[in-house]
């Protein structure tokens, strides 16, 4: 069958994700969006593994799904130690180092 | 000992001279130094002398004597020995040249007594004598062209011996780079030479002209052109002649030996050593004569009216050179080499009397202010009245014969030449009207205080100051004669000057035409296989330009004395009827000026050009600064881009990504 | 004896490392006495090295057979002066610094040996590579000895100065390293060893390229107008000593290597740029020259004067004509010998004008320093080639090979003999004559400088009396480093379609020249 | 239930080649587990010293199993274990075990908690040697994340640190978009090849099943490209370097400095150089683009600064875009030059990024330019260091910077790229103005250095040092300073160690030539 759709989707996706990352300040959504870039390479792969009809694509889409919480975890620490150090919950607030 | 070696020692003693005296200078007490000096060229003297009895001994066709140390430089064709050269002409430059300086120094020794720079000033002296004595020696044309730059340091370094001076100092410079530039055109001319011949040594590439160069070859012609840059660079002759009257800021003896009696003749013996060069290329010989003429009418004219008894001198001096270039350019050698011999006579004699003067008037040289020193130093008076003659050439001086010399045998060689003879003859009479303008200025006349008080015994002297420019004389170097005195009572002076004055009149004996020729025939061998050897006027042609050139001089005296003696004021009323011609020759025809518009002004212009913008603009403003600003920008152009917002960085991120898979769509289709 | 080339080159850097850790006072005595070794081995050197005897005592052994770089040394005609001017300087200079005032002398005299080890090696270095390595070697410690001891805006200029050169020398390894690559014959080995390139041959086209990098990195060295933008700066704030290594040793190692390496490993490129070459020289000489003699500040005008010095040699190399390039070999050593002389005579006249060094201020000084004024003349009359010099030999012989061949230029850079006469003798009377300057207390030379003034002045006199001791060990290296270019010369002249044969033919030419030694 | 297990086909697991794996995993659950002891001794002490054993455990097996030449894949072709991943993975336990040194004073281990910092740093080794080792598609992505994750964690380890929580902060986000494009890339080359292993693209791409042409490949490729040339800190993807460079532990910047570029350059090097070889004409131009740009991106960037290790991270980019030159040429000999630098690379910053450890915890000045001032006089031990450090880092010879340099430059000559080596050229002269500036500041006295002057920010000294001590109260860090320096000076004189191991290392990819 053809996958043609399912790519445009993923890429639609992956659009979407950069254009949060790119567009928004609070860091909770930050981190959401870049769960949609990543699940949009999830879905490529899968529809690629669907297409070649080998299991691989599908193993990898498992591991960057448990990849991905991780990062978010991650994310979410930072932000809390941010709190904690009654630091803005702010992205463009974050820009001390530059130049 | 050989000829040779005799030619080795000439150079030796100077050379020792100037060693001792220059690391003793520290040690040597009183007059030491000046004797040293003095018996250092003695010595050179004898050797000569050695060396022109061994070189007699040797058959005619064999007096051309070459000597090796060891080789100097040698690469490819290159080849240059340390050699010299002894034969009947540098030997008899030898003779003259030691033999005046021995006198010069003697009187020297009483001269610089007061000069707190003594046994400086022996030990230049001796170097001077030395590498003039390198330089009629040499054996090929680098030794030359050493001898020849190693004199012209030697008169750099005594121009400026008195060096708080500034006006000495800018005359040391100016001399110094004229004479520079007369190397740089002899070293040209030796490569055109060394290009052709395919060598260096005077003998070799003599024998291989005639074969090599057809006549008047073009090579040829610029060749010996540059070599006679290099002569007149050095004897003054136009227009490279304007560092000669600057030069007379020297000490008078330095003036009488190296301005006068031997340096500046330089060019004469260049001249008549590369004679076969010049008879392959007549054309340039003929510019060598024509220039010579010139400048001998030239310089008459300026001595005319310069009121600086020194500087008068001098013009003569440039003017005496012109006729010795003229004679020896038209392949009269022997009779230039003559005029060269007396003249260094009497030239010298005239400086030493007009050093004497100078010292009575401490260091003031300026004719206006000088008169009737006659009865005050009757024996100045006497040797100065001589050597006067004979540059007059009054009949029966050493000037008479020698002048007389050339002039006949130029109207003998007939065209071109006949002309410049009798303009030698215009120059003739202007000689006798400025040397007894000067005379009767000096010694003839109403007193100067000067004179008046000196005939009374001493007289003091106020703070000196230079009499160029009036600023304070720098006592410490010291300057001519701290007081007025009278120099001639000081033995060594008379010692000098007396046998000049013998000379000046009986040393033009030796060739009286018809009676005997001794100079012509020891100079035979060397002159033997020039075109003109045999083309002598007739005794009796010698004789009647003898006798015009007797009244000519006899005139010009006349002229001078009516004019200065018996119509004190004429020379006054002259000056205000023709006011511009007075003030053409009395700025020495606006050639200092012209060289100062043409070369000097335009060389500090460009320097500062070059320092203002060259420098500063291209190579530090475009260059260095180009280059920083570039990066100046790609500096704040990277920082600006770094923002610190974490958006913006993903956003360059994403749009890296872009471009990145743009260019390999782009590029794979 | 056997000569081992590898002692002279670590000896300096040896007992700079001593006296680095040896207590303070000592260390500088131990650096001394590391020079003058050097200077009594290179004696030796000079002694039993044999005239036409080609290349001498080599070592070789691999340093890094992975890029081809050999650890290869030798002395032959071109670069055995050169050694000596470097171990002569550097005992002069070394011995005017160890009886001076330094703060931090240790470190100062380490950097000293570590330089002078360098620059023995650029010259020795039998290896495209190894030149390389010593050459920028040299300036990590004059950066610091300019910037660490100098004076005024020092570290600006020190940068500028190490920027300026490296910017020259890094492209010039590109280039070394494009020219090896080049030259690897397919499935030979890489190799920078300087004969196995002489052997292989690179296509012309690559050639020129190559020499015009290499000729920047030289040309910013020596310096040639318009790349000398770091020396007004570089020469203002450096100390006495380190100025004169810097303007009389360190601007020769360039153009050394001209003769060494690029012409005779690329006949055809050299040849391909003389014209450019010669009107850069040209124009230097000039354009130095009309400086130097419209700056007030001493060391600007020997700056300026060496510009023009320079390009006298450059002119004589590119001259490419046997007597052009023993000139220019010749004069590398006279104007080595006769700058660091200057310069330390400039210290000495600055001592005595609290630390003038404008014209303006100076003068008179002669008659209280009457040794200091006799040493000064012999040396600035040395500078302008006065004939009786062996700076006179040398410009001599440039300027008749440039006549051979390019006729105009030589009489255009013949001006330029006359307005060194200008400049140096303004320079003299501006301290020596004239009226007493306003900034001068003169008393004469000091026991120190005089002994290390002296034994300079002497070897100038000497070189003048018997040039003929260096022309004769150098001719046949220097005839040899040219013959290739010139047969690429007349190749050219024969026809341009012929050149690629005459590349072929070169290339053994040299050779021949080379084993023929 | 026997036959049922026996059913179960499990891959060969060849524990010999997996033995280094082992060491850092286990030692990193054991630090883990260790750190949770209350007593300070053994926090501070044993802690480290654990996770110093783990490490040279894993340098002594992997000398153990070390075999040049071209090693079949391991694990159904998951990892391969060959003289490239095992050459480069020593870099990576080097610079662990110097992070480790420099760590030990560091106010991050106690705030972070030191099991868990090491533990961290033993696991961000772990996903760097799995990333080098990566044979499969799959494997690559695990290794990545497994790199970086713990990173984002250890730069944002000064928890009362503003600066070092916006560094995580920025990594994170940063890096997340990377790893995602990477990702995007990774997965669409899967959909051109469809083989997750590189041989099997490889393969793939050799025949002419797949046309190297396919729009899908090349956009994957560009993608992959990306995120590999992020970690690598290539412009235009390098922004995140200065910052992060900046806000994070100094000894976390150093092991990020050295470690992370070397296993992103191991990565690319297997995924283009080996899997991609054949369309080198493709990707070759436009890699060298980058590299050109990120040189001077690199170099003109690091001009202006006056912190040390923003300077520093600006020349880590630049240094990145010299290393990229070796993999464009796509050679055996591009290989070896960049396993070369990489080493080379290590000392040299390791001995920079050291003195400035020593620096910032003993003035008040932090990192900035002043805190070296005079430093020739007041400290050589560590003023010597840093001026070999520097003049390495800009290329000057008897240093192994120069030899490097060289070498890249001779391989991109040799690769027919040789304006690529022009422009290494440029940007080391460019290079010399600001690493020259540091020599200066040490070593000339006091002189205005014409920068924009930042506000004078009065930073606390990182460890809470009294000003008055002075580097001698930290010897391990000296020391690390100085064998650093060593090394660097070493391998300027004496490199053929290191080119052995480069030849074994390039010996791994025989399909180059």
């Amino acid at each position: 069958m053809d996958i043609t759709w399912y790519l445009v989707l993923s890429a639609f996706i992956f659009a979407i994700g950069v254009a949060g990352v790119i567009s928004r300040r609070n860091p909770l959504v930050v981190l959401l969006c870049l769960e949609l870039m990543l699940n949009a390479g999830n879905l490529a792969l899968v529809a690629f593994a669907r297409m070649h009809g080998s299991e691989a694509g599908q193993v990898f889409a498992l591991i960057v799904m448990v990849i991905a919480a991780c990062e978010v975890v991650i994310g979410l620490g930072i932000i809390v130690a941010m709190y904690r150090n009654r630091l803005p919950i702010d992205i463009d607030e974050m820009s001390e180092l530059r130049g | 000992m050989s000829a040779t070696t005799f030619g080795w020692l000439v150079l030796a003693f100077p050379l020792a001279g100037t060693v001792i005296n220059s690391l003793g200078w520290r040690v040597l007490p009183g007059r030491l130094p000046g004797w040293i000096a003095s018996s250092a060229i003695f010595l050179a003297f004898l050797s000569s002398i050695g060396a022109l009895i061994k070189l007699q001994d040797h058959p005619a066709e064999e007096r051309h004597l070459v000597d090796s140390l060891w080789t100097y430089a040698s690469t490819a064709d290159f080849h240059v020995d340390l050699a010299i050269l002894i034969d009947p002409l540098s030997v008899f430059m030898c003779l003259v040249v030691s033999g005046v300086s021995f006198l010069i120094h003697v009187y020297s020794v009483a001269y610089m007594t007061s000069d707190r720079g003594y046994s400086r000033y022996f030990a230049y002296l001796n170097y001077f004598v030395f590498s003039m004595l390198l330089l009629v020696l040499a054996a090929n044309f680098v030794i030359l062209i050493i001898g020849w730059a190693f004199v012209g340091a030697a008169s750099y370094l005594l121009i400026s011996f008195w060096y708080r001076r500034t006006t000495a100092v800018e005359a040391g410079i100016k001399a110094f780079v004229i004479n520079v530039i007369g190397d740089v055109g002899l070293v040209i001319g030796a490569f055109l030479i060394l290009d052709k011949t395919g060598s260096l040594d005077f003998l070799q590439v003599f024998s291989q002209v005639d074969q090599t160069f057809t006549r008047n070859d073009g090579t040829l012609v610029a060749a010996c052109l540059l070599l006679l840059v290099g002569a007149f660079a050095k004897s003054a002759q136009l227009p490279l002649h304007t560092w000669l009257p600057d030069a007379m800021e020297g000490p008078t003896p330095v003036s009488a030996l190296i301005h006068a009696a031997t340096m500046v003749t330089a060019g004469v013996y260049l001249i008549a050593r590369m004679f076969p060069l010049f008879e392959q290329a007549p054309a340039a010989a003929d510019v060598g004569a024509i220039i010579g003429c010139a400048t001998l009418l030239f310089a008459g004219t300026v001595a005319l009216v310069v009121t600086d008894l020194k500087r008068v001198i001098a013009y003569s001096t440039i003017s005496q050179i012109g006729y010795m270039v003229m004679g020896v350019s038209a392949a009269a050698y022997s009779a230039g080499l003559f005029h060269l011999m007396t003249h260094a006579f009497f030239k010298a004699l005239l400086f030493m009397g007009a050093g004497s003067v100078i010292g009575a008037m401490a260091g003031i040289q300026d004719m206006d202010r000088m008169g009737g020193f006659r009865r005050a130093m009757p024996f100045t008076f006497v040797t100065f009245t001589i050597g006067a003659l004979a540059l007059a050439g009054f009949p029966f001086t050493s000037g008479w014969f020698s002048k007389d010399e050339i002039i006949g045998s130029l109207l003998n060689r007939g065209g071109l030449y006949a002309v410049l003879g009798v303009l030698g003859y215009v120059g003739a009479f202007m000689t006798a009207v400025y040397a007894f303008r000067m005379v009767f200025r000096v010694f003839q006349g109403e007193q100067a205080p000067e004179a008046r008080e000196l005939e009374g015994g001493h007289m003091a002297h106020g703070d000196p100051v230079n009499p160029m420019t009036g600023e304070p004389e720098d006592t410490d170097v010291g300057f001519p004669g701290p007081e007025h005195h009278i120099a001639e009572r000081d033995w060594p002076m008379k010692a000098a000057m007396g046998p000049l004055a013998l000379l000046a009149i009986v040393g033009g004996y030796i060739a009286i035409p018809g009676v005997d020729n001794v100079l012509e025939k020891f100079l035979e061998p060397t002159f033997a296989d020039s075109r003109f050897a045999d083309t002598h006027p007739s005794t009796g042609a010698e004789w009647i330009g003898l006798v015009i050139g007797g009244v000519i001089s006899i005139t010009g005296i006349g002229l001078a004395w009516w004019v200065y003696i018996r119509e004190p004021g004429t020379a006054a009323r002259l000056r205000e009827r023709f006011p511009r011609a007075h003030n053409f020759l009395s700025h020495k025809w606006y050639f200092d000026e012209l060289y100062d518009a043409v070369f000097v002004r335009p060389a500090t212009t460009i320097g500062a050009f070059c320092r203002r913008v060259v420098e500063a603009d291209f190579v530090q403003g475009t260059i260095v600064g180009g280059a920083t600003g570039i990066v100046r920008v790609g500096t704040s152009f990277a920082r600006s881009i770094q923002t610190g917002y974490l958006r913006a960085y993903a956003l360059l991120l994403l749009l890296g990504v872009a471009g990145l898979t743009l260019y390999f769509l782009l590029n794979s289709s | 004896m056997t000569i081992h080339l590898s002692i002279v080159l670590f000896l300096p850097l040896a007992t700079g490392f001593s006296g680095a850790l040896m207590p303070r006072g000592t260390g500088r005595w131990a650096v001394l006495a590391g020079t003058l070794a050097v200077l009594a081995y290179v004696v030796v050197i000079l002694v039993d090295f044999e005239p036409g005897g080609g290349l001498q005592y080599v070592t070789n052994d691999d340093w890094i057979p992975e890029l081809g770089i050999h650890y290869a040394l030798g002395v032959n005609g071109l670069s055995l002066f050169m050694i000596a001017l470097t171990a002569i300087g550097w005992v002069a200079c070394t011995f005017v610094a160890a009886f001076s005032e330094l703060e931090r002398p240790r470190l100062f005299f380490f950097h000293l040996a570590l330089a002078e080890t360098a620059v023995l090696g650029a010259f020795m270095a039998q290896d495209l590579a190894l030149f390389i390595v010593f050459f920028d070697l040299m300036l990590v410690p004059f950066y610091f000895l300019i910037g660490g001891w100098g004076s005024g805006d020092r570290v600006r200029a020190t940068t500028k100065f190490v920027i300026y050169t490296l910017s020259g020398s890094l492209l010039m390894m590109a280039a070394a390293i494009a020219l090896g690559v080049l030259a690897t014959p397919d499935g030979g080995n890489i190799s920078f060893l300087l004969s196995d390139l002489r052997e292989r041959s690179v296509p012309l086209g690559s050639q020129e390229w190559i020499v015009l990098l290499f000729a920047l990195a030289f040309f910013v060295k020596a310096p040639l107008f318009p790349l000398h933008g770091w020396v007004p700066d570089t020469y203002r704030a450096t100390s006495i000593p380190v100025l004169a290594l810097l303007s009389g040793v360190l601007s020769k190692v360039g153009v050394y290597a001209f003769l060494q390496i690029v012409l005779p490993i690329m006949p055809d490129g050299s040849q391909h740029w003389q014209e450019l070459f010669i009107v850069l020289a040209v124009f230097s000489i000039l354009y130095g020259s009309v400086l130097a003699f419209s700056q007030d500040n001493i060391r600007l005008v020997l700056a300026y004067s060496s510009i023009a010095q320079l390009g006298f040699i450059v002119l004589g190399i590119f001259a490419l004509e046997e007597k052009g390039a023993q000139g220019a070999l010749f004069q590398m050593l006279n104007h080595g010998l006769v700058t660091v002389a200057l310069f330390l005579i400039v210290g000495v006249i600055a001592a005595r004008a609290a630390g003038s060094e404008s014209l303006a201020e100076l003068g008179g000084m002669a008659f209280r320093a009457p040794v200091l004024a006799a040493l000064f003349l012999i040396t600035a009359l040395a500078t302008l080639a006065m004939p009786g010099s062996g700076n006179f030999i040398g410009e001599i012989l440039i300027l008749f090979g440039t006549f051979e061949n390019q006729l105009v230029y030589g009489l255009v850079a013949a001006v330029g003999v006359v307005l060194a006469a200008v400049y140096m003798i303004r320079v003299y009377q501006g301290t020596m004559h004239g009226p007493v300057g306003p900034a001068v207390e003169s008393r004469d030379i000091d026991r120190m400088h005089l002994s290390a003034l002296a034994p300079l002045v002497a070897l100038v006199i000497a070189l003048g009396l018997y040039p003929n001791f260096v022309v004769h060990r150098t001719e046949q290296a220097t005839t040899g480093a040219i013959a290739g270019a010139r047969v690429a010369g007349a190749a050219q002249k024969a026809g341009a379609q012929e050149t690629a044969a005459a590349t072929g033919a070169s290339a053994p030419r040299i050779v021949v020249a080379e084993e023929s030694r | 239930m026997i036959d049922l297990l026996a059913a179960v086909k499990a891959p060969v697991i060849d524990y010999k080649e997996l033995s280094p794996l082992f060491a850092l995993a286990g030692g990193s659950v054991i630090v883990l587990m260790v750190g949770l002891v209350r007593s300070f001794f053994v926090r501070s002490v044993v802690v480290p010293a654990l996770t110093a054993v783990a490490l040279l455990t894993a340098i002594g097996l992997t000398i153990w199993i070390w075999e040049p030449g071209n090693q079949p894949p391991i694990l159904e072709g998951a990892l391969g274990v060959d003289a490239l991943s095992l050459g480069i993975s020593m870099l990576f336990y080097v610079a662990g075990l110097v992070t480790i040194v420099l760590s030990l004073r560091s106010t991050a281990t106690g705030e972070a908690g030191h099991g868990e910092y090491y533990s961290m740093l033993l696991g961000s080794i772990a996903g760097m040697v799995v990333l080098a080792e990566a044979e499969s598609l799959m494997t690559l992505f695990i290794g990545f994340e497994l790199l970086s994750i713990p990173l984002y964690v250890l730069c944002a380890s000064n928890l009362h640190r503003r600066t070092s929580l916006e560094a995580g902060l920025k990594y994170l986000v940063v890096g997340s978009v990377g790893s995602a494009t990477l990702l995007y890339g990774l997965a669409l080359i899967y959909g051109a090849t469809g083989a997750l292993r590189l041989d099997g693209i490889a393969a793939a791409l050799a025949s002419d099943a797949v046309n190297t042409a396919d729009p899908l490949l090349l956009t994957g490729i560009a993608l992959a490209a990306t995120g590999l040339a992020f970690k690598a800190s290539v412009a235009p993807f390098h922004q995140w370097t200065p910052d992060v460079y900046q806000g994070a532990p100094t000894p976390i910047t150093t092991f990020m400095a050295v470690a992370t570029k070397a296993a992103a350059f191991a990565v690319l090097i297997r995924l283009f150089d080996f899997a991609l070889g054949l369309s080198q004409l493709d990707w070759g131009p436009a890699l060298a683009v980058l590299a050109a740009t990120t040189i001077v991106i690199g170099n003109v960037g690091a001009i202006a600064q006056r912190s040390l290790k923003r300077m520093l991270a600006w020349s880590s980019v630049a240094q990145a875009g010299y290393l990229l030159a070796g993999v464009v040429v796509g050679t055996q000999l591009g290989v070896k030059a960049t396993a070369f630098y990489l080493a080379v690379y290590l000392v040299m910053n390791v001995a920079a990024f050291a003195v400035v450890i020593a620096r910032e915890r003993v003035t008040e000045f932090g990192d900035d330019l002043r805190s070296f001032e005079n430093l020739g006089q007041a400290a050589p031990l560590l003023a010597w260091p840093m001026t070999i450090a520097m003049l390495s880092l800009a290329g000057f010879p008897a240093t192994g910077g120069f030899i490097g340099k060289f070498y890249l430059i001779d391989a991109s000559v040799a690769g027919d790229y040789t304006w690529l080596g022009i422009a290494i050229v440029i940007g080391s002269v460019l290079s010399l103005a600001y690493y020259l500036r540091v020599i200066a500041v040490m070593w000339m006295g006091r002189y205005e250095v014409e920068l924009p002057s930042v506000p004078p920010r009065r930073v606390r000294p990182v460890a809470g040092w009294s000003p008055e001590a002075d580097a001698r109260a930290q010897p391990e860090v000296l020391a690390v300073a100085l064998l650093a320096a060593a090394a660097t000076i070493f391998f300027g004189i004496w490199p053929d160690p290191l080119f052995d191991v480069a030849r074994d290392v390039a010996s791994s990819l025989p399909s180059l030539h």
